[in-house]
């Protein structure tokens, strides 16, 4: 077992999705020659050559629907844009004709793509750069949102998106990429899709969170008695894990990048204040980003939920009898 | 240093049945009688089933419907020309490529009474499901052609598109792709010269669609799109470039669109009827019929045996259509995915106990 | 006050914004001489010509970019989207630029638009003309959206949207299109948005909806104790009203026609469940479209929330004690 | 009958400025020698600014940044020929036109550093923000064309894009629109051969980009991009047709990319240093240098004093742009909409109370 970071297992990953499995190619801009703008590519054009691993036009909305035909034609497309501030230009596609082939052709064609493409704030970066808009994606029926935190999830959870029959976004913490190192098995394995993980167990409360957060929340929760749930997957997300959590430690937050109205976070909320509430001791709070446009380097460290928001949160719901 | 003409291009025009039902003996295909016969009666059978289908949608025995009168040539001529095992993507007025592939024309009525099921394509054949969101699926069509080459599989992938459906950007990534892969792709556009009320003049200030492939370094071409001659012909040859690694050809057939936009739609409120009444002079099967007539392929009762043939297909196929069981709450949620979730299920659960 | 229904209470709004004010613009598909394809433009081409009203290529990207130049500009584009399900072609459009051009350019240019689309169900219509995707819209700061459910609020509301300095996205219910008809007044009035509107009164349960569930759940509700909001407005969302009515009812039922996983009953719940769960006596519930690709005419009866699934929810939750 | 050529074009390519700074009288512009010299000192500052931009970046005093290296003439010889009333519809590569109409340089730098303050366009002229998703913003141009025309407004929307940026579908819609409603628009685009690592030749098939304005209708032309003359000739040439309702005119400026992509590329990864070579002889600046050198307009003791004088320019707007307090948990609010929701209010006030 090898020490890798987020970016090294992703590519990990792809190069044994490419090897076992002559369906799967690789493609967007620059992942080629160049291996990705964040290396996440790298060296795969070089192995596999440009009939698997080949660049793009800059033109996103081309590359999902590109994806779509390969997929319904049979191969296993994994496509990347370059940041999720570009996919809504792919929005169309995504939502349209991936999420629906199966439907509208009554199953006769699929559409297991993966999309992958780096997301979250916290890495400085210019505009569009840093977007946290996974909740587009968990609303549109026929779609898989997967989000990795380590390493090991990261590969695990790649390589289940790659063998998911159905279409699959895969996005990817920038500010996790280099941050998290850890062992990671050497062959190939899956992280199932639809799983929850504990990252840290707890019976007082139950704070959920993905991606880059699930690292924060680690951190912030660290000396109390909370249940930390690495989401992992989206859509469709593990509720049952989340309902026995609730009802054992009977208070809920949730943390999550992006602005507050609307996000992901809601869905959850409002599951538990469906599903759970009897076993409820607390508001269900949430700590997110501010309902504000995503701000530039010099103004993202307000924006993005830091350590100690999730602190106060989790004191203030402790403070619960 | 200077202002020097760097690059030249120039679009052609292929025609080759007049509305008098001569041809150009020089451009005709190789088509045996037989072709040419059944060419002429996919011809009838677009135009018979279509009306069929209007009259049905009258009795509110199918919803919203679009016409593809006058579009037949464009339609047959294209679709004659493939192979089985070339991909198709439709738009939503292709019933003349449907019927030219032998797609059952029960589904097709189906689909268009508001029952997905009406877009099963049957295995032999690779048909995409019709498409409402218009140019958006030349994408797919430029990926099943890049698959298709990575798998040296000898299929083309030909898509069907409006002349508004050029002005969307997805138009424009998928033929850009389709030039830079060079891919074995043929988009078939039918330029019927309206999207709803926009003319073709308010859709693009290009003097041609045809030239729009220039900005893709591909071929482009236009022909007469009511001379089922020149669309085969055209097709045949971009199915060949493209069979053979010569990359994608954009085909403009130039056509009019005889009905209303859907059966929703009045098009009195838009367009002047003369313009209509001039294309009537252009109609695709007459001049088809005149031609045979010349030839002596053709007279006046084999017209009228055939129209009875293919009217009792027809009836057989409404028939068949409506005998079909009602779909179910369940087929609204088998297909969204492969495994449906814990809350899809108990939705599902809810749907089939609940429902009214 | 002459009796509209729904599209001519529109139209009356569009002809008054279009003669009060020269910087008003409509322009879309079809909206020109045609007069849109449900008429909820006709006249207007024809009263103010093509420089005001004006047809545009098939490009749904084109025209909400379009706008976004003229807004820019100082104009008031209202631009049309035919339906919902089109708009997705313009989400980069939309949220990428109409929703930020204030904060990117500091305030020097800000985005005066409205997009008007038809949406929603229950009209026997083709594919992705049924579309209910109004939760993507409300997680875009910088972003109203605005749903009418009578003709009176149909024109208030648009008035409103048209005048407001932010960019509206305006959602008009099809399925109401014709079937509500009201008396409405004849001069120019504006129904201010980001607030909601008590359509019943009642005590033991608050119902919320808007658009065309609001005429079915009031249906349903007729004879109960039920405090029926209209929420007009989805984002901003009026939580003072939401809030108040909970506190007094210590029950809520949220009628939304999206699929239930992510939309915008989803934020509602979450925020009572955080701000209000103390007065809830009960589960949070949502009357929802099921989390399927939106189906075809035959199916859609299975999928639309039909007065039998509010009531039956309504009385479950007035069974708690 | 026939199959016939029914439309030709073709493109044109205007040089006027050779390598070795002979001009083409015949097409040289009328313009003094002031404007000449003002020509060179605008390149000269872009050259000074960008590189005080990189190495302010290297300190991490700025954020990633795009070098604007060997593409001066193409941004200053267009800009120039602007009014100061015409609206500037920039990509993000464009350090030169901001330089040319003046723009605060301070701001500039504070953009790339990561404020949005630095997006702030002074009253006096009409520049919308730098432009990060490429090729949105096309339509922007286009709305405003349409605006100004609505209001009689003389002025001109221009729009700066790359060669990338012609593959997206918003290039596609923006210039259809400018050809069916006749816009004054002038989009300039500096083919600067690469997009990050994609190659022009991989960007599209087409032998040029200039030709793309076929499909619209418009009028299409490739300049020497690294030629200030020919790129301002041709851009007065289209801002006249523009100005003149002549309609809307595609600039292709063809030009190189010296640098990385931005600091936070290696362009060494997928490029060959010998083309990076080649293209160092056909330098915008020494070419420039050279003619009004020929022409008797400058030599080096101008050079050393103009460049001492631009470095001073340099170090004032760098302690201006450093100078400017950090920006508050506010300034993410404010400008987020007209008037703040509750939960915004409430938003920012925790943002207020609680920041670390
Ligand atoms: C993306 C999209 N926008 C709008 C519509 C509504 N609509 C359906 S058909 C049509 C016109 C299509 O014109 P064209 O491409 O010329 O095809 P035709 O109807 O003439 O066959 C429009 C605007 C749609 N279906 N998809
Ligand atoms: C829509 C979109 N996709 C991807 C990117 C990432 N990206 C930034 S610049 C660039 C290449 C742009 O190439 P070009 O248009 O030729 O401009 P240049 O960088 O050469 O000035 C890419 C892919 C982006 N900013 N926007
Ligand atoms: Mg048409
Ligand atoms: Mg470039």
């Amino acid at each position: 077992m090898a020490i890798l970071n987020l970016v090294q297992a992703i590519n990990q990953g792809l190069q044994q999705a490419l090897a076992e499995d002559d369906r799967v190619l690789v493609f967007g801009e620059d992942v080629a020659a160049d291996g990705g703008v964040f290396r996440v590519t790298e060296g795969l054009y070089e192995q596999f050559g440009e009939t698997r691993v080949f660049d793009t036009p800059l033109a996103e909305s081309g590359i999902v629907g590109l994806a779509v035909g390969l997929a319904a034609y049979g191969l296993r497309p994994v496509a990347e844009i370059q940041f999720l501030g570009f996919t809504y230009a792919a929005i169309d596609q995504i939502y349209t004709h991936a999420a629906r082939l199966r439907a509208r052709s009554r199953g006769r064609y699929t559409c297991p793509l993966v999309i992958r493409t780096p997301y979250g704030g916290g890495v400085k970066a210019p505009e569009l750069h840093e977007e946290s808009s996974e909740a587009f994606f968990c609303h549109m029926p026929g779609i898989k949102v997967v989000v990795p935190s380590t390493p090991s999830n990261a590969k695990g959870l790649l390589l289940a998106a790659i063998a998911d029959p159905d279409p699959v976004i895969y996005l990817e913490p920038t500010r996790l990429y280099r941050l998290l190192k850890e062992e990671v098995a050497e062959e190939a394995y899956i992280t199932p899709l639809g799983q929850a993980r504990i990252a840290q167990a707890g019976d007082q409360l139950t704070l959920i969170a993905w991606g880059s957060m699930v690292e924060r929340s680690l951190k912030a929760a660290h000396n109390y008695p909370v249940e930390v749930i690495d989401l992992q997957t989206l859509s469709p997300f593990d509720r049952e894990t989340i309902l026995a959590s609730v009802k054992k430690t009977g208070r809920l937050l949730i943390v999550q990048e992006a602005p507050k109205t609307g996000g992901f976070g809601a869905e959850l909320a409002a599951t538990v204040a469906e599903e759970g509430i009897m076993s409820l001791r607390a508001p269900i709070l949430r700590v997110t980003g501010y309902d504000v446009v995503t701000p530039l380097p010099l103004l993202e460290d307000y924006n993005l939920p830091s350590e100690q928001r999730i602190l106060s949160a989790i004191e203030k719901l402790l403070s619960y009898p | 240093m200077a202002r020097e003409t760097i690059v030249q291009f120039q679009i052609e025009r292929l025609e080759i049945l007049n509305p008098l039902g001569e041809v150009d003996s020089e451009l005709l295909p190789p088509l045996s009688d037989t072709q040419l016969l059944r060419l002429y009666e996919l011809l009838l059978l677009t135009r018979l089933a279509d009306e069929r289908a209007l009259s049905l949608q009258r009795e509110g025995r199918l919803g919203t419907f679009p016409s593809s009168l006058g579009q037949e040539a464009a339609q047959v001529g294209s679709a004659f020309a493939l192979n089985s095992r070339d991909w198709i993507f439709p738009s939503f007025r292709e019933l003349g490529v449907f019927l030219s592939v032998d797609y059952p024309l029960a589904n097709y009525y189906r689909y268009w009474s508001g029952d997905e099921r009406g877009l099963l394509c049957p295995p032999e054949l690779n048909i995409f499901p019709i498409n409402i969101a218009v140019g958006t699926h030349l994408l797919h069509a430029a990926g099943v052609a890049m698959g298709a080459r990575y798998r040296s599989d000898p299929a083309v992938a030909v898509v069907y598109l409006g002349d508004g459906a050029t002005s969307k950007g997805d138009f424009h990534e998928a033929l850009n792709m389709a030039g830079i892969y060079r891919l074995p792709l043929v988009a078939i556009c039918q330029n019927n010269q309206w999207a709803i009320s926009v003319s073709r003049t308010r859709q693009t200030a290009a003097e041609t669609l045809a030239q729009k492939a220039l900005a893709f370094g591909i071929h482009g071409i236009q022909v007469d799109g009511n001379d089922v001659l020149a669309v085969y012909r055209a097709t045949a040859e971009a199915l060949e470039r493209a069979r053979t690694g010569g990359g994608a050809t954009f085909i403009e057939c130039e056509t009019y669109r005889m009905s209303d936009h859907t059966t929703a739609d009045d098009a009195r409120r838009y367009r002047d009827p003369d313009e209509v009444e001039r294309w009537r002079d252009k109609d695709p099967l007459l001049r088809m019929r005149r031609f045979l007539e010349n030839r002596k392929l053709w007279n006046e009762s084999n017209q009228t045996q055939l129209e009875d043939r293919l009217r009792q297909r027809l009836d057989l196929a409404v028939t068949e259509a409506e005998a079909v069981e009602a779909p179910v709450a369940e087929d609204m949620f088998r297909y969204t995915c492969h495994q449906l979730s814990s809350r899809q299920l108990e939705q599902l659960k809810e749907c089939d106990d609940g429902h009214p």
